[in-house]
């Protein structure tokens, strides 16, 4: 026993060095860090990774050279530290004074002014890196949208406790509904006919049209809220499911939306800035209502329900705007990712993108706005990365998550509040 | 007018009558106790006003409002609060959370409010979170504000439950058992509490308990619950002198303490 | 609707609905005693068919190679006796990797892990046994019998006939065995049962060993009425049998059996009056509507858990 | 000495429950071991039935065997300790009847439990009417009883009590207490743990007082009775 | 070894044609992807040993990147995304489903890059696409084959269908099988049009419809896989008349799978496997001697685009290095190929890219063998 804690404190020790050497780094100082790192690879990327023997600029951190080609590895290798790792540590280090300075004067503003200073830092970091390749480009929107589904399966999952199978029918119902709505009015096709609006609002039309899009996903969502008044747990796991297949059965048999063989067509309008702003603004109200006391009524419900009731909480209104919440967000997660696709059909939406999002839920952390977004990013990232190993990747990634189940049943970062104002604040 | 009147109730559990033809008078202010041996009915007396069961017959009327069968957060909104029998906190809420909780009838802000951060409930949390604090000041568990219930001593989280019953300053408060599993120091110090929170607050008070210390400490009046049914009912001294109650509950010799 | 059109779909519904008991039977087994969704079981499922398969091409090629000449019945029962103790040596290592560790975990984790178990079983599957499916091979030549214009095959005879006979088994076995009692009482309250004097972990393996053995026994009765297989063939049953335990009602064995059934019964009887494009859809809607209306299962009990005293 | 422990540790990740306790107890003894809230009462039971583990250097013999070589199964079943858990701890959807055929499950003497059965109807007389209602359904103190008839037919040697008397009223406390003499009589050594002090000191030959997990006092019953410190912080005055 | 493999990238930069796969390894349809594959690496083994592809008087060596689909569409995004933009590949061969080769045909259209899916039947993937082509026939020209040859063949007068209602392929051909069929006998004609969902193993309910309705043929499009339940099926139900197929039956697997009770149905495919002759036995051949079993039709329709993308590259008459470039030479001499000689029959790209090519029925004979009946061409 004591000989495991003794062997265990070192790497905890070495880690601890690392972590106290960066404790003055506030996140803004990450940020530019990271601005930096990307405006750089931007201007010599390419020739540093010709140099270092690859042809061309490594994706995904070098993980797809590492599974393909082993002989590049140390030149990846060398690129990632050359490229990601240094040029962020050392501005955000030796920046850091400066930075903190910055913070300082940003912290002294309204909370709104720092936050969007520092989004639109991400943003920028984003939207260099992201431009680097088209294929980051379609990873980094997926991985925005998974955040979004992520979290809003938390809330009903997680906050709420009750085993939710719905998910991806909520997205459907978004999906769908987003894409009535852009191909039926703005393009010329052949089941809607001709454009109805020219698409030159599309800036104005589309948050619209998405939030339509939520409010008909939440609606179904009622299918799903009602019962939960008289059962929970297992009972509603099923009824949740049987939604989901209910919905997908649904879209086979309306050939107006093209049954099985689907919608195509949509404009291009998730566009980086779209996805980026929608996602930061879900994530912004999802983490308000999960931290007002409204939202803390579905933890007294998922801990004791009867306790609850007895507190003066209304349970039923408190589990409907639960449901009707999460369906929302997740029926505007599947609006922008049906645009992303530009394709949508009913059996994307079955048992496999439930056990995605499960997946995704459970291995970052239930009741966790962190936990959601580290989930959805892990996994998607993860999911693209170890694309080259085909089928290995599927012994992989569950083993990963059977073993952050064993050692973290409730997922990596649990029950974290997400604090804004401790995460902007300077650091000395 | 009494505060809470109960008439005629009765409630089945299958084939079994847990509560018979039960009555029930408390006017404002006054506290009321509940004796009776185990399975008699005293928890589910309770459970039947505060809603968790819906009464097979009879009637009850709280604060002039005939409540029957209504939700159990409707009527604690109207102003009765209760705490368990077996504690029932909210295994990942903070203590602060927890008392917060309970004013959930007082939230006005809405679903704007629940969603962005209108100054309105920026408001409204700080003048509950401040109600929260007082209440966990009275009894005397402020210092727990940021704990989970799990990581409390069993004496500080029976008072959150209490605090928790009492920050919305119920007109009527329910206690089932409340110095169960405590030493007689701690019974000491938990009857002050009550006695001091019944001072500050005045509500009238319904209170299970098994240790007559308690009951004839704090009780105006008391009822005895046997087999669902009222066998005696008057003072503390009253009660313990009745042989019925000597017979059914005490047992033959008195015990005092 | 004529009656023999009608029999006919009753005898079809049987069959149908006798693997969704079949397989809700060891799923709910699992399910019930330690209240965990094993969502591998429509997995271990899988493998079980595929150990059948396995065993019997074996013993098949064994006789025809004249090592050892059997007899097909008794390469069948061999087949089944020998998938039966594999599948559920599978099935313990299962609990003992996955399912051990979370015990006092919650449920969910737990459900997230046997997910993950089952796509590690299909893969393994698949990359043993190639992405082409495999014909089981026919041991018991298929005859169908005719009766007033009604059509039964010998196979569906016994596939309902093995389905009903288990059920009752296993109903007694939990409910009034000693072994049922302990594993009923490790449903409530694990953490206690060692002050009985019963091993937790004998419990639980012996808990997964008999739902894994019945979901061979489904699997080899699948591979003799539905003789294609392929890796990906367990999670619709996995899924349908979590349906058809919970539809049934929590811990009750008889009632996930039935719920299989009737499960079975809708999906045919739906696909038979309507356009069967709308099967699912009505399948669906009808289950979400007992709950809706039966929130606790056909023969759950109500959540007693409402009120702790 | 039927139990001998020596320096028992146990240990909740950070938290340090006990830290270190030695006490023994005889055949056929009643030992009460009582302390506030928290003390580690329950902590000392539980690592006796090997539920806890415990830290390496306690010594733990019960009739001379070493029982820390035994899982937790077979202290009851091979040692004959029986254990009633703090908060009952019944199974909720088992009849009190198939309750208390499961605390027979490992028993060998099979002939013996229709006896063992007819002697906890004949004690508690109450559970012989509920005989066939769910045991979740039971009130607190029938539940209370339901647990000490579950503990006597699943073992006979030692029998560990966890706040036996918690939530019952007087009377039935009282009997209770009667029949757990009675029990005691039969040969069944007791050892007890209560919060009550009073009932505890008055029905126990010995007694320790815990505090934050370590040993305050020790010795017989009747002079720990007028012992200041008990009376002033366990008597109530 | 390791420094040559250092090296060699840069050397080869020059020489290398790339082409990309987004095809189905794992998820749904695994079988799919590996006879995909399958037939790639013949071709690509063959040209590599012969010393490459001569594109204008160079040789290239080809290089084929295979990358896991998933079988699910934003993958099949994200996977060809992948290839055209990281690996920089010359084109395209797949995905294979159409619920892949929609949106992955939008990507790699978007990118001005040439795709041939080979498999997918869904007007969208090519429609209003000039880079996206398919290697397979549409649903609107089989349909009207299978039904006038069953009307010819067994003088049918009422068919049956059943069909997999959540699957693209067999959805498309079961509607425009019907319509055929109707608009020869009249609406009604049709007397049960039943339908399954993907992975349903019993049909014993819409069987037992079918027979009540007591058509005179049963039309079946579905993949080879499920047929032989289905035909057991219909037989333990008392179904004794012919049994019509699709392309989707032609895999060498069918007979392994279904034994004696496919034997004496029919179905329309690309080409008859018995008697084969030139270079579709060739192929049918090599195949079974490198994989042991043979070909089924996505590992044709396959080796057929891979080799028409092949020649496109060739027609280009040299490739600049330029990849825009090279790309739009290559999407250009793609919808200029006329009368391409496949294992599948001739091709002639449609403007929209879809193939003209000719049909031919089969008959499974008794010794299981996919015997040529007729051809019917366009
Ligand atoms: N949900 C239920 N279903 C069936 N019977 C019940 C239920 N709840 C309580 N009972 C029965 O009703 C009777 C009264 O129980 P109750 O809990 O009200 O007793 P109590 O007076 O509070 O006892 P204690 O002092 O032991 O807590 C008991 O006999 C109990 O078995
Ligand atoms: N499962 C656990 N996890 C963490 N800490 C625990 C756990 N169980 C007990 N503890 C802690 O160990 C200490 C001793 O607990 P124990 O339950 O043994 O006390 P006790 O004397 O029985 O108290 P009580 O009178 O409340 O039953 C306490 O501080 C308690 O908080
Ligand atoms: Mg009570
Ligand atoms: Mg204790």
């Amino acid at each position: 026993m004591h000989q495991t804690t003794s062997t265990a404190s070192h790497p905890r020790g070495s880690l601890e060095l690392v972590r106290r050497f960066f404790a003055n780094v506030p996140l803004l100082a990450w940020f530019c860090g990271a601005l930096v790192a990307v405006i750089l690879e931007r201007a010599v990327g390419l020739s540093m990774a010709q140099s270092l023997g690859m042809p061309r600029i490594p994706v995904l951190f070098g993980f797809l050279v590492f599974l393909k080609q082993p002989a590049l590895i140390p030149g990846a290798l060398g690129y990632v530290l050359l490229m990601n790792i240094l040029p962020i540590c050392i501005t955000a280090k030796i920046g850091a004074p400066v930075f903190n300075l910055v913070s300082r004067i940003l912290y002294k503003m309204p909370l709104v002014v720092t936050a969007l200073v520092h989004l639109a830092v991400l943003y920028a970091v984003f939207h260099f890196w992201a431009d680097v390749n088209a294929y980051r480009m379609i990873m980094l929107k997926m991985m925005l949208i998974s955040i979004l589904l992520t979290l809003s399966l938390n809330v009903i999952n997680g906050y709420m406790g009750e085993f939710s199978c719905s998910h991806p029918g909520f997205m459907a119902l978004g999906a769908y509904a987003a894409s009535l709505f852009t191909v039926g009015l703005f393009v010329n096709d052949q089941l809607f006919g001709p454009a109805m609006m020219t698409s030159d609002y599309a800036v104005v039309f589309f948050p619209l049209g998405l939030f339509f899009t939520g409010l008909v996903s939440a609606l179904g969502a009622l299918v799903i809220a009602i019962p939960s008044f008289k059962t929970r747990g297992d009972y509603l796991a099923i009824i949740s499911l049987a939604f989901t297949f209910i919905i997908k059965s649904v879209l086979e048999n309306l050939e107006f939306l093209g049954g099985p063989r689907g919608l195509s067509g949509q404009p291009d309008w998730s566009s980086l800035p779209m996805v980026f702003i929608i996602v930061v603004f879900g994530v912004w109200v999802i983490n308000n209502f999960v931290t007002s006391t409204m939202g803390k009524a579905l933890n007294a419900v998922r801990d004791d329900e009867i306790a609850a009731e007895a507190m003066t909480v209304d349970t039923r209104k408190t589990k409907i705007i639960a449901f009707m919440f999460a369906a929302f967000w997740a029926g505007v997660a599947g609006g922008l990712f049906a645009h992303v696709l530009r394709f949508v059909n009913p059996s994307t939406f079955g048992i496999q993108k439930l056990a995605e999002v499960l997946a995704m839920v459970y291995f970052g952390g239930l009741n966790s706005v962190y936990g959601s977004i580290v989930g959805a990013v892990s996994i998607s990232l993860l999911g693209e990365a170890l694309r080259p190993l085909e089928i290995l990747k599927w012994i992989i990634i569950p083993l990963l998550l059977i073993l952050v189940m064993i050692f973290r049943p409730r997922g990596l970062i649990s029950f974290k509040e997400f604090n804004i104002h401790n995460l902007l604040k300077p650091r000395g | 007018m009494p505060l809470l009147e109960v008439s005629n109730m009765s409630h089945n559990f299958g084939g079994l009558r847990a509560v018979n033809e039960y009555n029930l008078a408390i006017e404002p202010g006054q506290i009321v106790g509940l004796i009776g041996p185990n399975g008699a009915g005293k928890t589910t007396v309770f459970n039947l006003i505060t809603g968790i069961y819906r009464p097979t017959e009879g009637r009850i009327v709280f604060n002039g409002q005939d409540v029957t069968g209504h939700a159990p957060n409707r009527i604690a909104s109207l102003g009765l609060a209760r705490t368990f029998q077996e504690m029932r906190l909210w295994r990942h809420m903070t203590v602060l959370e927890h008392v917060k909780m309970a004013c959930y009838s007082k939230f006005t802000y809405g679903l704007a409010g629940a969603f962005l951060q209108t100054p309105k409930r920026i408001r409204e949390e700080a003048e509950v979170e401040e109600l929260a604090f007082a209440s966990l000041k009275m009894f005397g568990v402020e210092q727990f504000a940021s704990h989970w219930p799990t990581d409390l001593p069993y004496g500080a989280a029976r008072r959150v439950e209490m605090a928790r019953a009492a920050v919305t300053k119920p007109k009527l408060l329910f206690l089932d058992e409340p110095t169960v599993g405590m030493t007689p120091e701690e019974m000491l110090a938990m009857i002050e509490v009550v006695r001091k929170m019944h001072e500050t607050l005045k509500p009238a008070v319904f209170l299970i308990e098994h240790r007559l210390k308690v009951v004839s400490e704090l009780c105006h009046r008391v009822q005895t619950l046997v087999f669902g049914q009222v066998i005696a009912e008057g003072t503390p001294e009253e009660i313990q002198n009745n042989p019925k109650v000597i017979e059914a509950y005490l047992g033959e010799e008195k015990v005092v303490a | 609707m004529n009656l023999t059109f009608f029999f006919q779909n009753v005898v079809n519904a049987l069959q149908w609905g006798s693997f969704y008991a079949l397989i809700a039977l060891g799923y709910s087994m699992v399910y019930s005693i330690l209240m965990l969704f094993n969502f591998a079981h429509g997995d271990i499922f899988m493998v079980g068919t595929y150990i059948g398969f396995v065993l019997t091409t074996g013993l098949v090629a064994l006789s025809a190679a004249g090592i050892v000449v059997l007899p097909n019945w008794l390469i069948l029962v061999l087949t089944i006796v020998l998938a039966m103790l594999f599948t559920s040596c599978l099935g313990m290592l299962v609990e003992r990797i996955g399912y051990r560790p979370l015990r006092g975990a919650p449920r969910a984790s737990a459900a997230i892990t046997g997910l993950m178990i089952g796509i590690i079983l299909q893969t393994t599957v698949l990359s043993i046994m190639g992405a082409q499916r495999v014909l089981y091979p026919s041991l018991i030549p298929t005859t169908a019998y005719t009766v007033g214009g009604v059509s039964v095959t010998n196979i569906k005879i016994m596939i309902v006939f093995v389905s009903i006979a288990l059920m009752i088994a296993l109903h007694q076995f939990v409910q009034h065995s000693k072994w049922g009692m302990a594993m009923r009482a490790m449903a409530y309250d694990y953490a206690v049962v060692p002050l009985m004097g019963i091993s937790i972990n004998a419990i639980a393996a012996l808990t997964f060993a008999i739902g894994s053995a019945l979901a061979a026994v489904a699997g080899i009765m699948y591979g003799m009425a539905y003789p294609i297989l392929d890796p990906s063939m367990g999670i619709l049953f996995g899924w349908k049998s979590f349906v058809a335990a919970i539809l049934g009602g929590r811990g009750s064995i008889m009632g996930a059996c039935i719920a299989g059934f009737l499960i079975g019964f809708i999906e045919i009887f739906v696909a038979t009056i309507f356009p069967s494009t709308l099967r699912d859809l009505i399948a669906y809607s009808i289950i979400l509507f007992i709950l809706v209306f039966r929130p606790h299962g056909l023969f759950g009990e109500p959540y007693s858990a409402r009120l702790r005293l | 000495m039927l139990l001998t422990v020596k320096n028992l540790r146990v240990s909740y990740g950070k938290i340090k429950a006990l830290q270190g306790l030695d006490f023994t107890i005889e055949e056929g003894e009643i030992v009460t071991i009582i302390g506030a809230n928290g003390a580690g009462k329950s902590t000392t039971l539980r690592s006796i039935s090997r539920l806890e583990e415990v830290e390496p250097g306690t010594v733990m013999t019960f009739m001379g065997k070493d029982m820390l070589t035994y899982p937790p199964e077979k202290v009851v079943s091979e040692l004959g300790i029986s254990h009633v858990p703090e908060g009952r701890r019944l199974f909720g959807n088992l009849t009190v009847l198939e309750n208390l055929r499961l605390a027979a499950f490992a028993r060998k003497d099979k002939g013996m439990v229709g006896r063992d059965l007819e002697r906890v109807f004949a004690i508690f007389s109450r559970l012989n009417e509920r005989k066939d209602q769910k045991a979740g359904t039971l009130s607190g103190g029938e539940q209370q009883m339901l647990a000490v008839g579950r503990a006597f037919i699943s073992g006979r040697q030692l029998m560990l009590l966890d706040e036996p008397s918690m939530g019952l009223a007087p009377l039935l406390m009282k009997r209770v207490f009667e029949s757990l003499e009675e029990i005691n009589k039969e040969g069944t050594t007791i050892l007890l743990v209560e919060q009550n002090a009073r009932m505890a000191l008055k029905f126990a030959r010995r007694a320790y007082l815990l505090e934050a997990g370590r040993l305050r006092l020790q010795g017989f019953c009747s002079e720990l009775m007028d012992h200041p410190e008990i009376k002033k912080a366990y008597l109530g005055g | 070894g390791e420094k040559e493999q250092a090296d060699a990238p840069k050397k080869a930069v020059e020489n290398v044609i790339k082409i990309g796969f987004p095809i189905p390894l794992t998820g749904d349809i695994p079988d799919v992807g590996e006879s995909s594959k399958n037939a790639a690496e013949m071709i690509l083994k063959q040209v590599n040993e012969a010393g490459g592809l001569e594109v204008g008087g160079v040789k290239y060596k080809l290089q084929f990147i295979y990358d896991d689909n998933e079988s699910k569409a934003e993958s099949a995004v994200a996977a060809t995304t992948k290839l055209i933009t990281v690996d920089e590949v010359l084109a395209i061969i797949g995905p294979q489903a159409s619920k892949q080769a929609v949106p992955a045909g939008g990507v790699a259209d978007n990118y001005k890059t040439p795709m041939i899916s080979p498999w997918s039947t869904n007007p969208n993937a090519t429609l209003n696409r000039p880079y996206v082509f398919r290697g397979c026939f549409l649903d609107p020209f089989q349909g009207p084959v299978a039904a006038n040859f069953v009307t010819d063949e067994f003088g049918a007068t009422k068919a049956a269908v059943l069909y997999d209602i959540a699957s693209d392929y067999p959805k498309g051909l079961a509607e425009y099988f019907k319509k055929a069929f109707e608009e020869l006998h009249g609406p009604g004609s049709v007397v049960a049009f039943e339908t399954f969902t993907t992975k349903d193993v019993d049909f014993s309910a819409q069987l037992t419809n079918i027979i009540r309705a007591n058509p005179d043929v049963l039309f079946v499009p579905q993949y080879y896989n499920e047929v032989p339940l289905i035909v057991k099926q219909a037989g333990a139900l008392g179904w004794d008349k012919p049994i019509m197929g699709s392309d989707s039956w032609g895999s060498g697997d069918l007979m392994g799978l279904c034994g004696d009770d496919c034997k004496g149905h029919f179905f329309s495919t690309h080409y008859a496997a018995a008697g084969a002759t030139g270079a579709t036995k060739d192929f049918i051949e090599g195949y079974q001697a490198v994989y042991g079993k043979t070909p089924d039709d996505v590992a044709a329709l396959t080796w057929d685009s891979v080799n028409i993308m092949l020649q496109a590259i060739k027609d280009t008459g040299g490739l600049t290095g330029n990849l825009a470039n090279d790309r739009e030479a290559v999407k250009n001499a793609l919808g200029a190929v006329t009368n391409f000689d496949g294992i599948t029959g001739e091709m002639t790209f449609t403007p929209d890219g879809d193939p003209i090519k000719c049909a031919v029925v089969v008959k499974i004979d008794d010794e299981g063998q996919f015997s040529f009946y007729e051809s019917v061409c366009p």
